[in-house]
């Protein structure tokens, strides 16, 4: 990689942190409604990942989506003015927080239902083994997720059908209040893929350049047609569930482990260890995440809410 | 035009539209190598081979979710879910997926999707593969709703429904299939979302669709030895609903029966009841009656069963109860 | 008479049920450590321990089965499931297991379970998570719906359903938790499958439930400075759905609006509508008028999302069409 | 096991047969309506396995239930008369073939939506061990059935709360008309365990004692509460899914190979290699299938029809 290419990772998971900083602060002020899941902690998984995909890879997700978006390319404004309600929103306000997408840059949503997500990213890689295309689907999902049916269906048709799908399992330790081991017959996800066949690692999901190297691995295996691949990326959620939880199932203590081993931290003193950049250039690109963010900010505050009329659109394409 | 059946009809259409376009495929289960169960797509696996005629798992949420994957890839699936009963397994990605994604994604995405399905009871099934709860899935904005009643309508319409770019129900009738009628040899197509006048009469409206205008259709040729002229209104599609017809029958007959094969409470009469009520009120000569299954799940033994079915004679009944009761 | 919340209410219910009858015991997802995610179970577990407060994985089918397996031990679960949208994801096993077991295998299976689950519009959830499918899950014989609308009866209504052999669903709504009025504070239960006149009136009968109670009554109170007398029913259970108080209220008044929160075709209004003209048709002065939910899946934005949603407004609308119009 | 016991298992196989090939033909005299999914060829697996069970022990199974419904103790007459739809039925007349079930003898049905009865296994499961009754409960399901998503649902919540159930997969090569490796991205359906923690072992199911030894042992650790364990037993039907199966999805000598395999053979001669019967007992068991069989034809066909008002019983049980 270009030290470019490597600064801008670090600019995007910088993006990602502000963002979600301040959605935070948007929704204490009553501007966002609805659920807000914020990625915090988590911005080493979605960056590395999506930084090993071509531009015709595809990207689905949970609800957790806000950084996907990001990852995505979707411009902070345009996420942040979604949050907001506004016209000028990725999903033209009609979306919110659980329901980001944005078909031109190949990201196809933010879904709300706890693994439904994972049979419609076996049908993308379908209709693309169909055409022909030369595409990988990347679905992440959650570690609690992986208990519901939807997973045990999509996981079993991608390898039957032998699908080019990379499947993500983000395990930040809870799903909602619930822990792992309370929850999952089995506390390392990976082991579910021994029952599909599927061939599956474990990453260290704070670790970015752990994370990209697992994809680059996997997605090229997979671009060969070798068919699904599961990768189990361990993280951690800095931030309540949503907006509002009594968080009664950790220890602040166990928080604070975690944030000792912050991905951001880890990524900055990876750049610097080799010699990738030194501390002003990280400086400079914080200074510009920020003004971009109030930018966008201003932007989504700034912005048309939908026409009236925009409630009586697109419920069909056709009459 | 042809005497085909209701299966023949709708194989025609797939076949048909599996030819002309390329994008077009079907997947479920036992839909290839089996033939479908109901053997609308025998043949079909040998012609277009396993990569457009795809055996699943016996997996629901994950036949209408990779469906709703692949359609959003530009390619045009059609889903076969063995029965209806087995579309609660998948529910989820039918009405809470499919049906909300254009809309709630701000029209960026597109399902050029049908869910093909079998419901109707009366062949013994029982009560857990029996039901017709058409008016469960025609209740969410978002999803197309469609239930033909002739091998002429089922045909045109399974072809609009393949062309269009919404999500689509298709709900066929398990003991239509060997319904024999006229189809025309020409191509053509029969809009989604447009009731029709099935058999026209002055003296009462019966508002029906699927199986029930087979039942409604042999109520009208009895009462029409009676002097009784019913005009039959078939809804075709349960969602967009075309009142149009009904009322226009409605204002002209005053008097109107609804023939359903679900259950009464919370079903498609309800709608219609009150449909025409709202909007065609002036024209009320007595209360409309609503002939359906009785509310019970279906039992296994013919003569139960039967008894819980709507039957010709409860349409008879219903018909002479808003004439003269 | 104590002035509690909803919130309170249903949890007072739990908890004096679990209290007397060790067999009752609660599941669903962040029921225990979490203490609910509306907070109705806070203080459950610690106080009745894990075994009868289980946290289950994000399974909603299993949390349903698993209700109905030990439902048929002899046990009375009380199953959540966070919402009614994830009950879609549960849906085989609410209406195609739990609704059919005792008829369908002849009386012998009894089902002493009670889904709770929480639906509604009105907080931005989007699409996906707004919904009120009521009428769904009401189509379904073998399954009783039932969706309070005040504290006492929510408490009342969850001890019958807790004590019932009957499956259950229960459906609470999301933005009524906060709502506080009188509870008796003796022991008291209210019977499944009765309807209620919440306000007396004399010039209009609001058929209505749920959260659309509030609304409806908001809108009460502003028709009666107009001097205009509404009598308001509250439904309480979906199925069986008792139409006697609306029915009598009609019969006075002649004139009749129903307002639920979900979607107005092969809604709730659709069945309550049907159902007056049927069984009152001689007491109709004007079209009955249904107030429901703009047929669009909700969107996010709250403008947006108010304009769908049934407003207070639209209630004196329709009251006035019916007085006047 | 006393000498009896072994010829009662020997008469419950050759029960089932015969009860299934009547079956056959009063469906074929149009005196059975709906569906029809005969046991033949499986014998061997319910009748073993239940031998197993102690009379506390709980049974469910999918819709290929009249043999497991004979094993457990309901009589010939009374599966005839369900098929027949009469009112003497065990399901008096409603449920029909698919629907069979006795309470009093701890059999739980007859189910027939896929993979939907594995959940309410796992509460029977767990009702028992609230209650903490001494009782496994054993759920027999088909290899198709390990496709849908209850399956994974039912078995991770089984480990997660260590529920005393034997799961049990009949793999019969099919479902319909879809040979295992087709639908299934195992063809080994034990190797699904895995992804649960579940212990697990494959059992030829042809072969009576060997599925009763392996029910013998895992029952036993089952019920000392190591919790849920998982057995395939392999075998095979020989008859069409249901009737009118057009069966193009396999060769007729596939089934031929198969029937050379014949349980109740495989049984006779155990019983005939281990001294415990000569050939006259078992001749005379046969007869007096035989005899049984027409006697429960004759109660079945002579037998009332359910009366009409009981098409409105049993909606409820109250009001
Ligand atoms: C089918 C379904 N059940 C329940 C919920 C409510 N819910 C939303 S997020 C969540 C936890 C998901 O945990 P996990 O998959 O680990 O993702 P994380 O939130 O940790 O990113 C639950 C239970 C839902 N949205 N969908
Ligand atoms: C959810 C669901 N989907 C589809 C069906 C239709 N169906 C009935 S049996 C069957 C095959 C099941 O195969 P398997 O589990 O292997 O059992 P077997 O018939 O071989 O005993 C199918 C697809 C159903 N009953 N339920
Ligand atoms: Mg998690
Ligand atoms: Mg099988």
């Amino acid at each position: 990689m270009e030290k470019e290419a490597y600064l801008d990772l670090y600019y995007q998971m910088v993006l990602i942190r502000r963002v979600e900083e301040v959605a935070s602060q948007l929704y204490q002020q009553g501007k966002i409604g609805g659920f807000l899941h914020l990625y915090i902690g988590q911005e080493a998984v979605s960056t590395g990942l999506i930084s090993a995909r071509k531009p015709q890879d595809r990207v689905i997700t949970a609800y957790r989506d806000h950084g996907v978006a990001i990852n995505c390319g979707i411009p902070a404004k345009e996420v942040l003015a979604e949050l907001l309600g506004k016209a000028t929103g990725v999903s033209k306000g009609k979306g919110g927080s659980m329901h980001m997408a944005d078909v031109s840059k190949n990201f196809w949503g933010g879904h709300a239902v706890v693994g439904a997500h994972l049979p419609i990213a076996s049908g993308l890689a379908l209709g693309d083994l169909y055409q022909g295309n030369d595409t990988v689907t990347i679905c992440m999902f959650g570690d609690g997720a992986s208990n519901i049916g939807y997973f045990h269906e999509a996981l079993n048709l991608s390898k039957v059908w032998n699908l080019p799908v990379l499947w993500v399992c983000e395990n930040n330790q809870y799903g909602m209040g619930t822990a792992v081991e309370r929850a999952s017959a089995v506390s390392e996800i990976r082991q579910k893929a021994l029952g599909y066949d599927i061939p599956n690692s474990r990453v260290d999901g704070m670790d970015l350049i752990a994370v990209r190297e697992a994809a680059l691995d996997t997605i090229q295996k997979i671009r060969q047609g070798e068919g699904p691949y599961l990768v189990e990326a361990v993280t951690y959620r800095y931030r309540g569930h949503s907006m509002g939880d009594p968080e009664r199932y950790r220890k602040a203590e166990e928080v604070k482990k975690w944030e000792e081993n912050d991905p951001i931290g880890i990524y900055m003193r990876f750049l610097i260890a080799h010699k990738i950049a030194v501390e002003s250039e990280l400086d400079e690109i914080e200074a510009r995440v920020e003004t971009e963010v109030e930018e966008a900010v201003q932007f989504a505050e700034s912005s048309p809410e939908p026409a009236p009329q925009a409630l009586f659109e697109h419920v069909y394409v056709e009459g | 035009m042809a005497r085909i059946t209701m299966r023949e009809a709708i194989s025609q259409a797939l076949w048909e539209e599996m030819e002309t376009d390329p994008n077009v495929f079907i997947l479920g289960e036992e839909v290839g190598v089996w033939g479908g169960t109901y053997a609308v797509t025998k043949g079909f696996y040998d012609h277009f081979g396993p990569e457009r005629v795809r055996d699943t798992p016996i997996s629901e949420a994950a036949i209408v979710g990779a469906a709703i994957g692949a359609a959003l890839t530009g390619l045009r699936p059609v889903a076969e879910l063995m029965t209806i009963n087995f579309a609660f397994s998948a529910m989820d990605h039918i009405v809470n997926e499919a049906a909300k994604f254009h809309y709630m994604f701000g029209g960026q995405f597109v399902l050029p999707l049908v869910i093909r399905t079998v419901g109707g009871g009366g062949r013994q099934l029982g009560a857990t593969h029996s039901q017709t709860p058409d008016a469960v899935f025609a209740h969410f904005p978002g999803l197309k709703v469609v239930a033909p009643g002739t091998p002429a309508d089922a045909k045109g319409l399974l072809k609009s429904a393949i062309r269009s770019n919404d999500p689509i129900l298709f709900i066929e009738h398990a003991t239509l299939y060997q319904a024999r009628d006229e189809v025309p040899e020409e191509e053509y197509t029969t809009p989604i979302g447009k009731a029709a006048v099935h058999r026209p009469g002055d003296d009462v409206t019966i508002v029906t669709y699927s199986k029930m205008l087979e039942i409604s259709t042999k109520a009208a040729d009895k009462l029409a030895q009676e002097g009784i002229q019913a005009e039959i209104i078939d809804l075709r599609s349960l969602r967009p609903l075309d009142m149009e017809p009904a009322l226009n029958s409605f204002k002209k007959t005053n008097r109107a029966v609804i023939v359903e094969e679900g259950w009464r409470s919370y079903g498609v009469g309800s709608e219609v009841a009150a449909r025409l009520y709202e909007e065609a009120f002036d024209y009320i000569d007595a209360p409309i009656r609503r002939v359906a299954q009785k509310e019970v799940p279906l039992p296994y033994n013919r003569t139960l069963e039967q008894m819980a079915l709507p039957q010709v004679e409860d349409v008879i009944k219903a018909v002479k109860e808003v004439l003269h009761g």
